[in-house]
Protein backbone atom coordinates (compact mmCIF):
# COMPACT_ATOMS: atom_id res chain seq x y z
CA UNK A 1 0.00 0.00 0.00
CA UNK A 2 1.50 3.19 -1.01
CA UNK A 3 -0.59 6.54 0.41
CA UNK A 4 0.73 10.12 -0.97
CA UNK A 5 -1.02 12.89 0.01
CA UNK A 6 -0.60 16.74 -1.14
CA UNK A 7 -2.61 19.08 0.88
CA UNK A 8 -3.37 22.56 2.05
CA UNK A 9 -4.96 21.35 5.74
CA UNK A 10 -3.20 20.06 8.70
CA UNK A 11 -1.30 17.02 8.44
CA UNK A 12 -1.75 14.01 11.57
CA UNK A 13 0.98 11.62 13.08
CA UNK A 14 -1.87 9.31 13.71
CA UNK A 15 -3.74 9.58 10.77
CA UNK A 16 -0.35 8.40 9.04
CA UNK A 17 0.22 6.11 11.76
CA UNK A 18 -2.83 4.03 11.50
CA UNK A 19 -2.89 3.97 7.54
CA UNK A 20 0.37 2.32 7.95
CA UNK A 21 0.01 0.33 10.92
CA UNK A 22 -0.91 -3.26 10.15
CA UNK A 23 -1.90 -6.37 12.25
CA UNK A 24 1.11 -7.68 10.41
CA UNK A 25 3.99 -5.87 10.74
CA UNK A 26 5.48 -4.96 13.84
CA UNK A 27 6.41 -1.70 14.05
CA UNK A 28 6.55 1.51 11.85
CA UNK A 29 8.83 3.87 12.00
CA UNK A 30 7.76 7.90 10.89
CA UNK A 31 10.11 10.91 10.22
CA UNK A 32 7.64 14.13 11.27
CA UNK A 33 9.43 17.57 9.48
CA UNK A 34 8.07 20.89 11.36
CA UNK A 35 8.80 24.38 10.54
CA UNK A 36 11.55 25.88 12.44
CA UNK A 37 11.80 29.41 13.98
CA UNK A 38 15.30 30.46 12.70
CA UNK A 39 17.46 30.44 10.00
CA UNK A 40 21.39 30.91 10.19
CA UNK A 41 19.89 33.00 13.47
CA UNK A 42 17.21 34.80 11.77
CA UNK A 43 13.74 34.88 13.16
CA UNK A 44 11.18 33.25 10.82
CA UNK A 45 7.86 34.33 11.38
CA UNK A 46 5.83 32.03 9.03
CA UNK A 47 6.57 29.47 5.73
CA UNK A 48 5.23 29.38 2.51
CA UNK A 49 5.58 26.05 0.73
CA UNK A 50 4.53 25.66 -3.04
CA UNK A 51 4.26 22.59 -5.16
CA UNK A 52 4.16 21.78 -8.81
CA UNK A 53 1.58 19.64 -7.80
CA UNK A 54 1.23 16.48 -9.80
CA UNK A 55 4.83 16.04 -10.63
CA UNK A 56 5.39 16.78 -6.70
CA UNK A 57 2.76 13.61 -6.35
CA UNK A 58 4.82 11.59 -8.86
CA UNK A 59 8.29 12.25 -7.61
CA UNK A 60 6.39 11.21 -4.39
CA UNK A 61 5.22 8.13 -5.92
CA UNK A 62 8.25 6.99 -7.14
CA UNK A 63 10.07 7.23 -3.87
CA UNK A 64 7.78 5.44 -2.09
CA UNK A 65 7.83 3.00 -5.13
CA UNK A 66 11.72 2.66 -4.50
CA UNK A 67 11.58 1.91 -0.62
CA UNK A 68 8.97 -0.33 -0.74
CA UNK A 69 10.55 -2.77 -3.22
CA UNK A 70 14.29 -2.13 -1.64
CA UNK A 71 13.55 -2.78 1.66
CA UNK A 72 10.25 -4.81 0.95
CA UNK A 73 7.88 -2.17 2.81
CA UNK A 74 4.38 -3.01 3.57
CA UNK A 75 3.16 0.32 3.37
CA UNK A 76 4.54 3.57 3.43
CA UNK A 77 2.67 6.69 3.21
CA UNK A 78 4.29 10.11 2.53
CA UNK A 79 1.87 13.65 3.09
CA UNK A 80 3.14 17.19 2.51
CA UNK A 81 1.45 20.09 3.75
CA UNK A 82 1.39 23.17 1.28
CA UNK A 83 0.53 26.54 1.37
CA UNK A 84 0.93 29.01 4.37
CA UNK A 85 2.62 27.66 7.84
CA UNK A 86 2.96 28.78 11.12
CA UNK A 87 6.16 28.08 12.98
CA UNK A 88 5.97 24.52 14.71
CA UNK A 89 3.28 23.09 12.16
CA UNK A 90 4.10 20.23 10.35
CA UNK A 91 5.06 20.38 6.75
CA UNK A 92 5.68 16.31 5.73
CA UNK A 93 5.17 13.05 7.67
CA UNK A 94 6.34 10.22 6.16
CA UNK A 95 5.19 6.45 7.83
CA UNK A 96 6.80 3.29 6.90
CA UNK A 97 6.13 -0.03 8.01
CA UNK A 98 7.98 -3.65 7.11
CA UNK A 99 8.52 -6.74 8.46
CA UNK A 100 11.72 -5.96 9.92
CA UNK A 101 12.21 -2.55 12.37
CA UNK A 102 16.03 -2.13 10.61
CA UNK A 103 14.01 -2.06 7.09
CA UNK A 104 12.05 0.76 7.90
CA UNK A 105 14.17 2.86 9.63
CA UNK A 106 16.45 2.62 6.32
CA UNK A 107 13.52 2.75 4.13
CA UNK A 108 12.17 5.73 6.01
CA UNK A 109 15.59 7.90 6.41
CA UNK A 110 16.12 7.35 2.36
CA UNK A 111 12.57 8.68 1.56
CA UNK A 112 13.13 11.54 3.68
CA UNK A 113 16.63 11.94 1.82
CA UNK A 114 15.18 11.77 -1.67
CA UNK A 115 12.64 13.82 -1.27
CA UNK A 116 14.52 17.09 -0.36
CA UNK A 117 16.70 16.39 -3.36
CA UNK A 118 14.22 15.72 -5.75
CA UNK A 119 10.39 16.28 -5.08
CA UNK A 120 9.13 19.78 -6.81
CA UNK A 121 8.46 21.94 -3.29
CA UNK A 122 9.62 25.39 -2.40
CA UNK A 123 9.80 26.97 1.07
CA UNK A 124 9.95 30.48 1.42
CA UNK A 125 10.82 31.79 4.53
CA UNK A 126 8.94 35.14 5.59
CA UNK A 127 11.12 37.61 7.83
CA UNK A 128 10.28 40.30 9.45
CA UNK A 129 12.22 42.69 7.23
CA UNK A 130 11.41 40.25 3.95
CA UNK A 131 11.39 36.51 2.24
CA UNK A 132 13.85 34.21 0.93
CA UNK A 133 13.23 31.09 -1.28
CA UNK A 134 15.53 28.21 0.43
CA UNK A 135 18.03 26.52 -0.95
CA UNK A 136 18.28 28.95 -4.15
CA UNK A 137 21.08 30.31 -3.88
CA UNK A 138 24.30 29.09 -3.05
CA UNK B 1 8.58 27.15 -32.23
CA UNK B 2 6.31 29.01 -29.08
CA UNK B 3 6.57 26.94 -25.83
CA UNK B 4 4.88 27.52 -22.98
CA UNK B 5 6.79 27.59 -19.67
CA UNK B 6 5.62 26.90 -16.67
CA UNK B 7 7.71 28.72 -13.73
CA UNK B 8 7.88 28.43 -9.50
CA UNK B 9 9.99 28.88 -6.62
CA UNK B 10 12.47 31.87 -7.04
CA UNK B 11 11.40 30.84 -11.07
CA UNK B 12 8.69 33.17 -10.87
CA UNK B 13 10.05 36.19 -9.24
CA UNK B 14 13.03 36.28 -12.31
CA UNK B 15 10.84 36.13 -14.85
CA UNK B 16 7.96 37.86 -13.12
CA UNK B 17 5.24 35.63 -13.01
CA UNK B 18 3.39 31.94 -13.34
CA UNK B 19 3.73 31.21 -16.96
CA UNK B 20 5.39 32.96 -19.98
CA UNK B 21 5.64 31.90 -23.47
CA UNK B 22 9.60 31.75 -25.52
CA UNK B 23 10.27 31.72 -28.85
CA UNK B 24 12.79 28.58 -29.35
CA UNK B 25 14.49 27.18 -32.68
CA UNK B 26 12.98 24.27 -34.09
CA UNK B 27 13.96 20.82 -32.47
CA UNK B 28 15.20 22.81 -29.99
CA UNK B 29 16.51 20.91 -26.81
CA UNK B 30 15.87 21.14 -23.23
CA UNK B 31 19.84 22.21 -23.07
CA UNK B 32 19.23 24.97 -26.21
CA UNK B 33 16.00 25.89 -23.84
CA UNK B 34 18.49 26.42 -20.51
CA UNK B 35 20.69 28.13 -22.76
CA UNK B 36 18.10 30.75 -23.74
CA UNK B 37 16.83 31.55 -20.93
CA UNK B 38 19.67 32.79 -19.22
CA UNK B 39 20.54 35.13 -21.63
CA UNK B 40 17.11 36.82 -21.22
CA UNK B 41 17.16 36.33 -17.80
CA UNK B 42 20.42 36.51 -16.17
CA UNK B 43 19.70 35.77 -12.65
CA UNK B 44 19.04 32.30 -13.54
CA UNK B 45 22.91 32.21 -13.25
CA UNK B 46 22.89 33.19 -10.11
CA UNK B 47 20.86 30.19 -9.02
CA UNK B 48 22.55 26.79 -7.14
CA UNK B 49 21.15 24.73 -10.37
CA UNK B 50 17.87 24.92 -11.98
CA UNK B 51 16.62 21.53 -13.45
CA UNK B 52 13.71 21.15 -16.79
CA UNK B 53 10.86 19.13 -16.19
CA UNK B 54 8.80 18.37 -19.08
CA UNK B 55 5.59 16.33 -19.17
CA UNK B 56 5.99 15.86 -15.25
CA UNK B 57 9.59 14.43 -15.22
CA UNK B 58 13.12 15.28 -15.07
CA UNK B 59 14.32 15.61 -18.30
CA UNK B 60 18.55 15.98 -19.68
CA UNK B 61 20.04 18.81 -21.71
CA UNK B 62 19.66 16.31 -25.23
CA UNK B 63 15.94 15.91 -24.36
CA UNK B 64 14.47 17.06 -27.55
CA UNK B 65 11.10 19.74 -26.75
CA UNK B 66 7.65 20.01 -29.02
CA UNK B 67 5.37 22.81 -29.14
CA UNK B 68 2.62 20.91 -26.84
CA UNK B 69 4.95 20.15 -24.17
CA UNK B 70 4.21 20.81 -20.13
CA UNK B 71 7.62 22.71 -19.92
CA UNK B 72 8.34 23.65 -16.29
CA UNK B 73 11.51 25.56 -14.45
CA UNK B 74 12.62 23.52 -11.45
CA UNK B 75 14.93 25.65 -9.28
CA UNK B 76 16.54 24.06 -6.20
CA UNK B 77 13.53 22.08 -4.45
CA UNK B 78 13.48 22.63 -0.80
CA UNK B 79 10.38 20.61 0.66
CA UNK B 80 10.43 18.65 3.73
CA UNK C 1 13.74 16.99 27.81
CA UNK C 2 13.02 12.95 28.41
CA UNK C 3 9.36 11.53 29.21
CA UNK C 4 9.06 8.10 30.43
CA UNK C 5 5.56 6.54 30.86
CA UNK C 6 4.69 3.57 31.23
CA UNK C 7 0.70 3.00 31.24
CA UNK C 8 -2.22 0.92 30.99
CA UNK C 9 -4.42 3.37 28.64
CA UNK C 10 -3.92 3.41 25.11
CA UNK C 11 -0.92 4.97 23.81
CA UNK C 12 -0.61 8.41 21.31
CA UNK C 13 1.45 9.00 18.48
CA UNK C 14 0.37 12.28 18.23
CA UNK C 15 0.97 13.25 21.74
CA UNK C 16 4.48 11.67 21.36
CA UNK C 17 5.16 13.66 18.34
CA UNK C 18 3.67 16.82 20.07
CA UNK C 19 5.87 16.34 23.09
CA UNK C 20 9.40 16.33 21.52
CA UNK C 21 8.76 18.69 18.54
CA UNK C 22 10.10 22.11 19.04
CA UNK C 23 10.36 25.40 17.06
CA UNK C 24 14.41 25.14 16.98
CA UNK C 25 14.56 21.67 15.89
CA UNK C 26 13.27 20.03 12.41
CA UNK C 27 11.90 17.20 12.57
CA UNK C 28 11.45 14.06 14.97
CA UNK C 29 11.76 10.32 14.06
CA UNK C 30 9.52 8.07 16.10
CA UNK C 31 8.83 4.33 16.38
CA UNK C 32 5.33 2.90 16.73
CA UNK C 33 5.22 -1.01 17.98
CA UNK C 34 2.07 -2.71 17.63
CA UNK C 35 1.01 -6.19 18.18
CA UNK C 36 0.92 -8.59 15.50
CA UNK C 37 -1.65 -11.08 14.81
CA UNK C 38 0.66 -14.59 14.67
CA UNK C 39 3.76 -15.77 15.62
CA UNK C 40 5.55 -18.50 14.20
CA UNK C 41 2.06 -18.79 11.85
CA UNK C 42 -0.11 -18.78 15.07
CA UNK C 43 -3.10 -16.61 15.52
CA UNK C 44 -2.40 -14.40 18.17
CA UNK C 45 -6.31 -13.54 20.30
CA UNK C 46 -4.61 -10.86 22.33
CA UNK C 47 -1.26 -9.66 24.52
CA UNK C 48 -0.49 -8.94 28.14
CA UNK C 49 2.07 -7.01 29.26
CA UNK C 50 3.69 -6.96 32.51
CA UNK C 51 6.41 -4.93 33.46
CA UNK C 52 8.58 -4.74 37.22
CA UNK C 53 7.52 -0.97 37.13
CA UNK C 54 10.20 1.32 38.96
CA UNK C 55 12.64 -0.50 36.65
CA UNK C 56 11.25 -0.41 33.61
CA UNK C 57 10.59 3.13 33.99
CA UNK C 58 14.49 3.62 35.28
CA UNK C 59 15.75 1.39 32.47
CA UNK C 60 13.81 3.95 29.88
CA UNK C 61 15.02 6.86 31.58
CA UNK C 62 18.76 5.32 30.94
CA UNK C 63 18.31 4.40 27.39
CA UNK C 64 16.73 8.17 26.87
CA UNK C 65 19.65 9.49 28.71
CA UNK C 66 22.14 7.59 26.70
CA UNK C 67 20.28 8.46 23.54
CA UNK C 68 20.24 12.43 24.13
CA UNK C 69 24.02 12.09 25.34
CA UNK C 70 25.27 10.38 22.52
CA UNK C 71 23.12 12.09 19.58
CA UNK C 72 22.93 15.10 21.37
CA UNK C 73 19.04 15.08 21.23
CA UNK C 74 17.07 17.83 22.50
CA UNK C 75 13.90 15.53 23.53
CA UNK C 76 13.31 11.97 23.91
CA UNK C 77 9.76 10.48 24.81
CA UNK C 78 9.29 6.60 25.82
CA UNK C 79 5.71 4.93 26.11
CA UNK C 80 4.92 1.90 26.84
CA UNK C 81 2.24 -0.27 27.30
CA UNK C 82 1.11 -2.21 29.85
CA UNK C 83 -1.97 -4.73 30.58
CA UNK C 84 -4.24 -6.78 27.85
CA UNK C 85 -4.18 -5.37 24.05
CA UNK C 86 -5.93 -6.11 21.39
CA UNK C 87 -4.23 -6.92 17.88
CA UNK C 88 -3.05 -3.59 16.46
CA UNK C 89 -3.41 -2.13 19.24
CA UNK C 90 0.28 0.34 19.99
CA UNK C 91 2.66 -1.30 22.88
CA UNK C 92 5.27 0.95 22.58
CA UNK C 93 6.22 4.51 21.16
CA UNK C 94 9.83 6.14 20.92
CA UNK C 95 10.27 9.43 19.62
CA UNK C 96 13.17 11.70 19.42
CA UNK C 97 14.29 15.24 18.39
CA UNK C 98 17.71 15.90 17.38
CA UNK C 99 19.34 19.01 15.33
CA UNK C 100 20.53 16.60 12.88
CA UNK C 101 17.55 13.99 11.06
CA UNK C 102 20.59 11.28 11.11
CA UNK C 103 21.55 11.34 14.54
CA UNK C 104 17.45 11.25 15.17
CA UNK C 105 17.10 7.93 13.20
CA UNK C 106 20.31 6.47 15.00
CA UNK C 107 19.09 7.59 18.21
CA UNK C 108 15.58 6.12 17.45
CA UNK C 109 17.31 3.03 16.49
CA UNK C 110 19.36 2.38 19.58
CA UNK C 111 16.31 3.02 22.07
CA UNK C 112 13.87 0.42 20.66
CA UNK C 113 16.81 -2.07 20.52
CA UNK C 114 18.30 -1.14 23.85
CA UNK C 115 14.87 -1.05 25.07
CA UNK C 116 14.17 -4.41 24.05
CA UNK C 117 17.07 -5.93 25.72
CA UNK C 118 17.44 -4.19 28.82
CA UNK C 119 13.51 -3.95 29.93
CA UNK C 120 12.05 -5.23 32.26
CA UNK C 121 8.77 -5.73 30.68
CA UNK C 122 6.92 -9.20 29.40
CA UNK C 123 4.60 -9.78 26.69
CA UNK C 124 2.43 -12.39 27.06
CA UNK C 125 0.65 -14.23 23.57
CA UNK C 126 -2.65 -15.83 24.16
CA UNK C 127 -3.54 -18.05 21.60
CA UNK C 128 -7.04 -20.02 21.21
CA UNK C 129 -5.47 -23.17 22.40
CA UNK C 130 -3.07 -21.92 25.35
CA UNK C 131 -0.74 -18.94 26.13
CA UNK C 132 3.28 -18.62 26.41
CA UNK C 133 5.47 -16.09 27.85
CA UNK C 134 7.62 -14.52 24.49
CA UNK C 135 11.10 -15.03 24.54
CA UNK C 136 11.52 -17.44 28.00
CA UNK C 137 12.71 -20.65 26.41
CA UNK C 138 15.56 -20.45 23.42
CA UNK D 1 19.45 -14.93 56.20
CA UNK D 2 15.70 -14.96 55.14
CA UNK D 3 15.22 -13.11 51.49
CA UNK D 4 11.89 -11.88 50.22
CA UNK D 5 11.97 -12.38 45.86
CA UNK D 6 9.61 -11.23 43.58
CA UNK D 7 8.79 -12.93 40.29
CA UNK D 8 7.36 -11.70 36.78
CA UNK D 9 6.70 -13.12 33.49
CA UNK D 10 7.57 -16.77 33.35
CA UNK D 11 9.23 -16.60 36.69
CA UNK D 12 5.92 -16.10 38.74
CA UNK D 13 4.48 -19.08 36.98
CA UNK D 14 7.74 -21.50 37.93
CA UNK D 15 7.62 -20.38 41.11
CA UNK D 16 3.57 -20.12 41.40
CA UNK D 17 3.55 -16.74 43.03
CA UNK D 18 4.23 -13.37 43.03
CA UNK D 19 6.60 -13.64 45.73
CA UNK D 20 8.43 -16.17 47.81
CA UNK D 21 10.67 -16.28 50.62
CA UNK D 22 13.98 -18.53 50.25
CA UNK D 23 16.59 -19.08 52.72
CA UNK D 24 20.14 -18.60 52.00
CA UNK D 25 23.68 -18.28 53.61
CA UNK D 26 24.77 -15.29 55.07
CA UNK D 27 26.54 -13.19 52.76
CA UNK D 28 25.39 -14.74 50.01
CA UNK D 29 25.73 -13.12 46.58
CA UNK D 30 23.78 -13.14 43.16
CA UNK D 31 25.41 -16.07 41.98
CA UNK D 32 24.84 -18.47 44.93
CA UNK D 33 21.08 -16.96 45.04
CA UNK D 34 21.09 -18.15 41.06
CA UNK D 35 22.23 -21.30 41.96
CA UNK D 36 19.36 -21.98 44.88
CA UNK D 37 16.75 -21.51 42.59
CA UNK D 38 17.84 -23.42 39.85
CA UNK D 39 18.39 -26.31 42.69
CA UNK D 40 14.79 -25.42 44.36
CA UNK D 41 13.02 -25.00 41.04
CA UNK D 42 14.74 -26.89 38.19
CA UNK D 43 13.01 -24.94 35.41
CA UNK D 44 14.66 -21.65 35.95
CA UNK D 45 17.74 -24.02 33.65
CA UNK D 46 15.25 -24.66 30.54
CA UNK D 47 14.78 -21.01 30.37
CA UNK D 48 16.90 -18.93 27.61
CA UNK D 49 19.14 -16.69 30.59
CA UNK D 50 17.79 -15.29 34.16
CA UNK D 51 19.35 -12.03 35.39
CA UNK D 52 18.73 -11.13 39.08
CA UNK D 53 17.85 -7.19 40.15
CA UNK D 54 18.70 -6.10 43.53
CA UNK D 55 17.51 -2.98 44.64
CA UNK D 56 16.11 -2.01 40.77
CA UNK D 57 19.93 -2.72 39.10
CA UNK D 58 20.85 -5.65 36.65
CA UNK D 59 23.90 -7.18 39.77
CA UNK D 60 26.37 -9.62 38.63
CA UNK D 61 27.03 -13.06 39.96
CA UNK D 62 29.68 -11.63 42.77
CA UNK D 63 27.13 -8.67 44.31
CA UNK D 64 26.46 -9.63 47.92
CA UNK D 65 22.77 -9.80 49.07
CA UNK D 66 21.65 -8.09 52.28
CA UNK D 67 18.12 -9.13 53.80
CA UNK D 68 16.48 -6.23 53.42
CA UNK D 69 17.26 -5.56 49.37
CA UNK D 70 14.75 -5.69 46.96
CA UNK D 71 15.58 -8.69 44.95
CA UNK D 72 13.70 -9.73 41.65
CA UNK D 73 14.12 -12.36 39.05
CA UNK D 74 14.15 -11.00 35.59
CA UNK D 75 13.60 -13.68 33.39
CA UNK D 76 13.92 -13.10 29.31
CA UNK D 77 12.33 -9.62 28.64
CA UNK D 78 10.21 -9.01 25.63
CA UNK D 79 8.88 -5.48 25.79
CA UNK D 80 8.51 -3.28 22.93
Amino acid sequence: MIDIQLKDTPLSTTECSDLVASPSTGGTVLFVGTVRDHTKGKAVVRLEFEAYAPMAVSEMRKIAEEAKSRWSADKIVIHHRVGVLAIGEIAVIIAVATPHRVAAFEACQYAIDTLKETVPIWKKEIFEDGEVWVAAHP
Amino acid sequence: MNVEILAFGIAKDIVKGASFQLDLPAEATVGVLKQQLCSTYPDFERLASFAIAVNEAYRQDDFALNEKDEIVIIPPVSGG
